[in-house]
């Protein structure tokens, strides 16, 4: 039904406006005077005016159509005032099968009833809900055709309805983040209710073994947030280590060095890095590098962890690379052609060009890669969830075991859980704490690419 | 054109300056971008220590040919240079011949000043420190100040000089480009239109500079303006659809030129 | 100025010191090329040993073994209105039955167990679907069961003692005697493509995961292309540049680093708490990886706009275009190939996005595709999340193939965006 | 809603994978929708309520705990049918590249894996053991690598307190101060070390699986299913002597199994369709009995007299607590 | 045109041309970008039909006038106009004005020529299409011909009208925006050196152009080149460092100027 008011909706929308534009163009001939504007907007505008308000009125209408009709049912429904939430919905639900023709067992006649008064009430809706959009559709498309005259500014109004729709959808990127901020700190209050903010921030034991439930077996918990932090700044510190100068060097290889047909075979070869399911450099990660990593470790006479962050590290690092030279090219291709050319005219080889001149000049592109993939090693997870430990330690040793924030938020998360336990709050205070982080690096990010950006 | 050519043979035979005094000379120049071809066989001989003008209208090929003389052209992969070029008799040309000697010899300013987005002191250093021309801190230093006094810049910078060259005005910039070029001490100074940028008291401080320079460098500028030819050079040149139409005395030329198309150009008839 | 003279300072250019200095340079220019090589060699050379990992773990995936018999249902008694109703394991029994004269009846268990458990349905299926195989004699193939799949790829050591493998010294016999019988083929297996998940992994197939990760990435793409290229023309083009706009960016920037779980939690309570969506949907998976996706998209395009030479819209508003036409007709349509190669990007990450449908129950057990965005089905990652974790040996090379069955769909789908970009490519 | 929604614990999860999809087939009805949250994830959605919105059945890799039965009460769920399926051993393995014939005792785990041992003078120290030979001079002379399920899922539990507990209480000193600090015992025989030698390897069995056979001297801890599968390639060790198989699983002899159990929302007979069948297909011998499908994944039966009453319960409907 | 023997001053507060003949107006027109002025109080009347060069040194405003007159400055964020500006007597900053009909009425073609990257038809048809200007295919046809008839490019491209037009030569291109800007019947045509890019043939092409359409059109150009403003003009306005500084009949201004630096700039002792 729903779908083919949408049909209709649509249909309505496009004939509306071929009138409109006929309209219009009648207008044109007869008057003299210069139309303001073209035939197509004043169709547009007509067809705005017919599909708009109804398909908005069409959204709520279906939203919040159950929710009415079961609550008239129910209304009438004897002795539904003594029925608990539960049974209420229950007897709903038998209502609806009934009525849809799924019998269980002899519906009584109660309940007859209430599919009969209920299949009225819907055919109700429906016809409602059609003749209201109809009757939406016939004013918006008599409104949208009588303002066709030769002064009524169309394109404006068009215009006008695409800015409104271009403001809200800028306004999604706002939502987003406020429900983001909003949910984490109503849990992130929850938790810090329960574990002193002191010991969040500076505790240096991160041992969230705590009960889930009361009559659960576990340790005591500790909320201490550095060691996680640290570990995070760890894992994130080797997958920069690997992801900056690989993605530096590459783009110097790919922009200064390499042959156009060189280039264009390579760097989308590099994209696929970037594009690669991070459950699948997860598995990489354990099955191959962290073995690797150990006899590595062997060779050299290190223990080496089985998790070593080096192995998430490395493996989130060559994920990276992509977005690293992607970016310095595209900052190495700004740079103008003055500069290299200054450069080389002084008698400068490539290499001195591009040490001293160009890897200045790009580094605010450069930077700005390098923090957005700082940013994206900080908020990954699949990797470290599956490569990196989930036992917190304070240690820099590039072949221990050490946990990240989004390990822990996952592992909270995910599994047996429970809302209303500091274990599992503590991963709302974790996301918090990590969206403030990268909101300070962000806006250093920003800085700095405005201190130095177009000064050349 | 058969009368063009002779008349440019003619004064290849006969140059104007003793053979002694050419520091440059161009045989036979062509210059091909992909398919198209800019320059068409271009003779041209470069005085020392005199200012040679490159005129023309736009398009006509002055950048390309000026681009030649240090082989800038080297790095636009579409362009292909033909014919014989020397610096002092050698041939620049020649595979043995190591690119970044030449350029540090032919120094160039190009047409829009482009200051290293480095501090006013590193843009002039750093030609003399990439080859290892002084010895420590204090004569770097010298070299710097020294440049930046040819170059007419160093009583507007002299206190600022750890900032950017990024921040200077544009006539500033460019004479900063020329300081950072005369750094090297090269022998051949390139200058693709140095005043195109700039407005009348700028343009009349780097001809002052130009002139002075005159005692030591080989100069060649490339110049839309006939009013700036006529001031600061010795010799011109007039190119026209990638071809040398003309080449003399300036006062000559602009007095009493052989070609039509010089007089033509030169009295605004058309360009 | 005219005071000062220029003593000119001579240069030995060609002095055997210059020389050396300059071999050094030319030497230091070699090494920093080399570098890059060293660079893109590993990163290259990376990408090429997970790939060559995944298709040597994977590419039995790609092949089932199957028994083939004949059956005559003419003679099977099958009453037409109940085809349903059949007493198909009788009937697929019997058949396989005849493959082994005289078997024994102690054996019987160890031999059916050699078939996949759901013969007789798929055999009942093909019928149902093609009735006229009621009328003789027709060929049928069922899978073998995995133990067994994995002896035919040549996976079982048949020297390991017997308690140490699945399958057993007689159901080896007997499968030497179905294969010396011919019986036994390798065709290509397009169950993987064509069938849902299933507990069976020589049933198990992608189809359920295929279709859930398009309708969700369809859903994502309606929803973050149009509002992500609406919300940047209106920071870029129209908003008032101040620190509020400043704001907008940096929490733009600010929202790609966000870990995707937090997409996931959002969506659980907005989309699923607030709104009431049902569970493990593609909907509200692509709504959750729209809000992932949209951040992406807005950077990008806010830079290919400004990347748009200001002299084309000058030409446009010269000629009278009013700012909306000159965007939609102009500078849009140039951006166009850098803002596709962004949502590539986005839905790229998008399609290879786990944890978030993880919270959201879209990697629930569902053995029929979804019909739509409304019912519940798994995405190809969380697919392969779950086919990791199961224990039959069969699903380590079906999880190996599902990425590459992951990785076919990213090219595919990038192919498709870079033939468009190119046809919106235009020359200046 | 016109599918059946299962959810619950992640060790449950395949049997119910396994009878979702032989009930589909048979019936020709939508499959059931089965997730799998964990078995206290999956109590919670369960006991959330009755009604369209909420899972009729759970499963889970423990009995339902007051607290649940509880929340269960409090929403309006009142009426449950709790369904012993069966058991799962939890195998501790060692890939079979490694040649010594492991067995363990569970004091000797304990003492491998626990984050501190009682120092004898009624103190404790940190878990000083960092390879096997440091417990016991007859075992190998290796560091001691444990891959192990991580706190939030059942399988920890179950193995803490299966193993733990057991190995943790015949310790010197012990016994004393369960009576003296019951709390204290129940941290000191829980907690798990984090010193490196136990890695908390995520949810994902098969990973742990692999990790094993990349590194021959680690032992890993995970459900018998993912054992049985790659007997070719890992061995399960000994546990007080006696060897993971079905029979000691069944028989109770091998010390570390637990019951596996699916509760039913009774209210959900009548109101979503198929409910019926699925659970007969559930309880069906097909699929529970000795020879059935689920065996043939890994499930241990139940005896056959125990199996009958579950069957009888399941189909009667009898209310949990009844 | 037949009085010029009066005062600049004299000149602007009684113009020489009739009161109805004057199609645009400035009076004090001044600009701002950012902190910096560019322009300082111009007053200037562009007489209707005839073609009025805008000259003087680089960045001396010209542009910036140029750009009041179909408010394109509306475009840049920094930039603030002050004083009036009529376009017939109406004030064109007037908030009531509907600038999309204003720039049809100003037709505008830039200093680089920046074609559209569609087809030739399309760039020239683009303009009539959004104005809606024609009522079927063959009119719009139609004007596009006669549009690029009328600036000399017909020739060339009738053959491949659906090629690109950023694939011509740079002289096309120049002429393509000219046809672009033509095809809307502006009523008045503003160019900013619309020369600069091109060689003497296209140059001579584009003045003839100019000359022809000065009988249906307001023409007002920028231009680097006395030649070609001593060519084309009627009426000269010389700019200098934001200010006006002199305008008038062009045969008086590059004859017998007042003002010193007009002079000065004509004979080329600067710029
Ligand atoms: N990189 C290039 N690729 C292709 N063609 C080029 C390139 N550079 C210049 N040209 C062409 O070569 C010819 C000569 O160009 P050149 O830059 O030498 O002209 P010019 O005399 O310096 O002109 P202007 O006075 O405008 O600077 C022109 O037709 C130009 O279009
Ligand atoms: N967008 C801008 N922002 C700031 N200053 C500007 C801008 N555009 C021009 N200017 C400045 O305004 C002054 C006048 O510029 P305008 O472009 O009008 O010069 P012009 O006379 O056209 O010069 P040219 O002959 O070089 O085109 C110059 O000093 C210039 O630097
Ligand atoms: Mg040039
Ligand atoms: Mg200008
Ligand atoms: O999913 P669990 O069985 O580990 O609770």
């Amino acid at each position: 039904m729903a779908a083919y008011l949408f049909g209709f909706l649509a249909l309505a929308a496009i004939v509306v406006s071929l009138l409109g534009i006929s309209r219009a163009r009648r207008v044109r001939t007869s008057q003299a005077e210069k139309v303001h504007s073209r035939p197509i907007y004043h169709g547009l505008n007509a067809a705005i005016w017919t599909g708009v308000p109804a398909f908005v009125f069409l959204i709520l209408w279906l939203t919040g159509q159950n929710a009415i009709v079961d609550m008239i049912v129910m209304g009438s429904y004897p002795g539904a005032d003594a029925l608990s939430g539960a049974q209420r919905s229950l007897v709903l639900s038998e209502i609806r099968q009934v009525a849809n023709g799924n019998n269980f067992r002899e519906p009584s006649p109660q309940i007859l009833a209430a599919v009969a008064h209920l299949q009225s009430l819907e055919m109700l809706a429906r016809w409602a809900m059609v003749a209201l959009v109809a009757a939406l559709v016939t004013v918006g498309a008599f409104f949208g055709l009588k303002v066709i005259e030769s002064r009524y500014r169309a394109r404006h109004s068009v215009e006008r309805s695409i800015t409104i729709f271009m403001l809200f959808s800028s306004l999604v990127a706002i939502l987003t983040t406020l429900g983001i901020v909003g949910s984490l700190v109503y849990e992130a209050a929850q938790f810090f209710a329960r574990v002193p903010l002191t010991e969040f921030l500076f505790g240096l034991r991160w041992e969230p073994q705590i009960a889930l439930r009361a009559d659960q077996v576990a340790g005591q918990g500790a909320f201490g947030a550095i060691p996680v932090f640290f570990g995070t700044f760890v894992i994130s510190a080797l997958a920069m280590l690997v992801a900056v100068p690989t993605g530096i060097l590459s783009a110097i290889y790919l922009t200064e060095y390499s042959g156009a047909r060189f280039r264009a075979v390579v760097k989308p070869l590099l994209e696929i890095l970037a594009g690669i399911p991070t459950v699948v450099y997860g598995f990489f990660a354990v099955l191959t590098v962290a073995p690797a990593v150990r006899s590595l470790g062997l060779t050299i006479g290190v223990e080496a962890a089985p998790n070593s962050a080096l192995a998430a590290g490395a493996v989130m690092g060559v994920m990276l690379i992509p977005f690293i030279s992607s970016l310095s090219d595209d900052a190495f291709a700004a740079v103008p052609r003055a500069m290299r050319d200054g450069s080389y005219a002084l008698g400068s080889t490539k290499g001195e060009t591009i040490r001293k001149v160009l890897l200045p000049a790009a580094l605010p592109g450069i930077v700005g890669g390098v923090l957005l993939a700082l940013s994206r090693a900080i908020g990954e997870t699949m990797i470290v969830v599956m490569a990196a430990g989930l036992i917190a330690k304070m240690t820099l040793n590039p072949f221990d075991a050490v946990t990240t924030v989004t390990v822990q938020i996952v592992t909270l998360l995910i599994g047996d859980s429970e809302f209303d336990n500091p274990k599992t709050l503590a991963a709302f205070a974790l996301g918090l704490m990590l969206f403030i982080i990268t909101l300070g690096l962000n806006l250093i990010a920003l800085r700095t690419v405005r201190k130095y950006r177009e000064k050349y | 054109m058969n009368v063009l050519t002779e008349v440019a043979v003619e004064k290849k035979l006969n140059p104007m300056t003793k053979e002694s005094n050419i520091k440059m000379r161009g045989k036979d120049v062509t210059v091909h971008y992909g398919e198209k071809q800019a320059l068409f066989a271009v003779n041209l001989d470069i005085p020392e220590r005199q200012v040679t003008a490159l005129i023309g209208p736009s398009g006509c090929g002055k950048s390309t040919f000026l681009r030649c003389l240090n082989r800038m052209n080297d790095t636009i992969d579409s362009a292909r240079v033909g014919g014989n070029i020397t610096l002092d008799g050698e041939d620049i040309y020649d595979p043995k011949i190591d690119v970044v000697e030449l350029r540090a010899r032919v120094g160039m300013v190009f047409q829009k000043p482009n200051p290293f987005p480095k501090s006013i002191y590193e843009n002039v250093a750093y030609g003399p420190r990439i080859h290892g021309l002084t010895r420590n801190k204090a004569e770097l230093d010298e070299v710097v100040e020294s440049s930046l006094k040819k170059a007419a810049l160093w009583s507007e910078v002299k206190d600022r000089l750890q900032e950017s060259g990024t921040g200077l005005s544009g006539g500033q910039q460019q004479r900063l480009c020329i300081a950072r070029a005369i750094a090297v001490s090269p022998e051949v100074i390139l200058m693709d239109e140095p005043c195109s940028a700039l407005d009348p008291i700028a343009t009349a401080k780097v001809e002052e500079l130009i002139d002075e320079l005159r005692a030591n460098y080989t100069i060649i500028i490339v110049t839309h303006s006939m009013q700036q030819a006529a001031r600061v050079s010795q010799r011109t040149a007039m190119f026209h659809l990638g071809y040398l139409v003309e080449e003399g005395a300036t006062d000559k030329m602009f007095t009493n030129p052989d070609d039509k198309r010089t007089q033509d150009y030169i009295t605004g008839r058309f360009g | 100025m005219t005071a000062v003279t220029f003593p000119a300072v001579v240069i030995n250019w060609g002095s055997d010191e210059m020389a050396a200095r300059r071999k050094r340079r030319y030497a230091a220019d070699r090494r920093l090329q080399i570098y890059g090589m060293i660079a893109i060699a590993f990163a290259l050379g990376f990408l090429a040993i997970l790939i060559g990992t995944l298709t040597f773990t994977g590419y039995r995936a790609f092949t089932q073994s199957v028994v083939t018999f004949e059956l005559d249902l003419s003679k099977a008694e099958i009453d037409r209105s109940d085809v349903m109703g059949a007493d198909w394991r009788g009937i697929v029994r019997g058949a396989l039955r005849e493959k082994v004269p005289e078997l024994p009846r102690s054996s019987e268990r160890a031999y059916f167990a050699m078939f996949t458990s759901s013969a007789q349905f798929l055999v009942r299926d093909q019928v149902i679907r093609n009735p006229a195989l009621l009328d003789g004699v027709a060929r049928f193939s069922v899978p073998l069961s995995d133990p067994l799949d994995q002896l035919a790829k040549g996976q079982v050591d048949r020297d390991t003692p017997e308690s140490q493998r699945r399958v057993t010294d007689r159901q080896i016999e007997f499968y030497e005697q179905l294969s010396a019988a011919g019986a036994i083929s390798k065709p290509f297996n397009w169950g993987l493509f064509f069938n849902s998940d299933s507990r069976f992994p020589e049933l198990a197939g992608l189809a359920g995961a295929i279709s859930g990760s398009f309708w969700a990435l369809l859903v994502c793409f309606l929803i973050s292309f149009p509002i992500g290229i609406a919300a940047a023309i209106y920071l870029e083009e129209f908003a008032p540049k101040n620190r509020f706009t400043d704001l907008i960016e940096i929490n733009i920037n600010n929202l790609a680093a966000v870990p995707s779980v937090v997409f996931g939690l959002l969506g659980l309570a907005v989309f699923l708490g607030w709104f009431g969506l049902p569970r493990s949907v593609p909907l509200v998976g692509g709504m959750v990886l729209a809000l992932m996706t949209l951040p992406t998209i807005i950077i990008v395009t806010r830079a290919s706009l400004t990347s748009v030479p200001s002299s084309i819209r000058e030409a446009a508003l010269g000629i009278g275009a009013s700012k909306t036409e000159a965007i939609f007709h102009h500078i849009l349509p140039l951006s166009m190939p850098t803002i596709m190669t962004g949502t590539i990007i986005g839905l790229a990450q998008a399609l290879g996005e786990t944890a978030p449908l993880l919270l959201i129950g879209m990697n629930a057990f569902i053995t029929s595709p979804p019909a739509g965005v409304l019912e519940a089905s798994t995405a190809l990652p969380t697919q392969i999340y779950i086919w990791a974790d199961s224990p039959e040996r069969g699903f380590v090379a079906r999880t190996s193939a599902a990425i590459l069955v992951l990785l076919g769909f990213l090219i595919l789908m990038n192919a498709i965006a870079i033939f468009l970009r190119q046809r919106f490519e235009r020359r200046w | 809603r016109d599918q059946i929604k299962i959810v619950g614990s992640s060790t449950v999860f395949p049997y119910s994978q396994a009878v979702a999809e032989e009930f589909a087939n048979k019936t020709g009805k939508p499959a059931p929708v089965v997730e799998s949250l964990g078995t206290g994830g999956g109590f919670k959605a369960f006991c959330g309520g009755v009604g369209p919105d909420h899972a009729d059945i759970t499963g889970a890799s423990r009995a339902i705990k007051e607290s649940e039965v509880k929340l269960c009460a409090d929403n309006g769920v009142t009426d449950i049918t709790e369904a012993l399926i069966g058991y799962d051993g939890l195998s501790i393995a060692v890939s079979r590249a490694n040649t010594t014939d492991w067995d363990l005792t569970e004091e000797q785990i304990f003492k491998a894996l626990a984050a501190e041992l009682p120092d004898g003078k009624g103190g404790f120290v940190a878990n000083p053991n960092k390879k096997w030979s440091d417990i016991d001079a007859s075992l190998p002379a290796t560091a001691i690598v444990a891959f192990g399920p991580p706190p939030t899922s059942g399988t920890r539990d179950a193995f803490v307190e299966l193993v733990m507990h057991d190995g943790c209480k015949d310790l010197p000193g012990m016994a004393d101060l369960k009576k003296a600090d019951e709390d204290k015992w129940t941290e000191v025989c829980s907690r798990m070390r984090q010193d490196g030698p136990f890695v908390e390897a995520g949810e994902n069995d098969n990973l742990i699986v692999q990790r094993l056979e990349s590194d021959p001297n680690s032992v890993g801890i995970f459900g018998y299913s993912f054992l049985y599968e790659n007997s070719d390639k890992l061995k399960g060790i000994k546990v007080n002597d006696v060897e993971p198989n079905f029979d000691t699983i069944a028989d109770g002899s091998y010390p570390v199994a637990r019951p596996l159990f699916f509760y039913v929302k009774n209210a959900h007979r009548d109101v979503i369709p198929g409910m019926k069948e699925f659970l007969e297909e559930y309880v069906s011998e097909a699929a529970l009995g000795p020879d059935g499908y689920l065996a043939e994944r890994g499930l241990t039966p139940l005896a056959d007299d125990k199996r009958a009453e579950v069957q009888k319960a399941v189909l009667e409907g009898k209310k949990f607590g009844s």
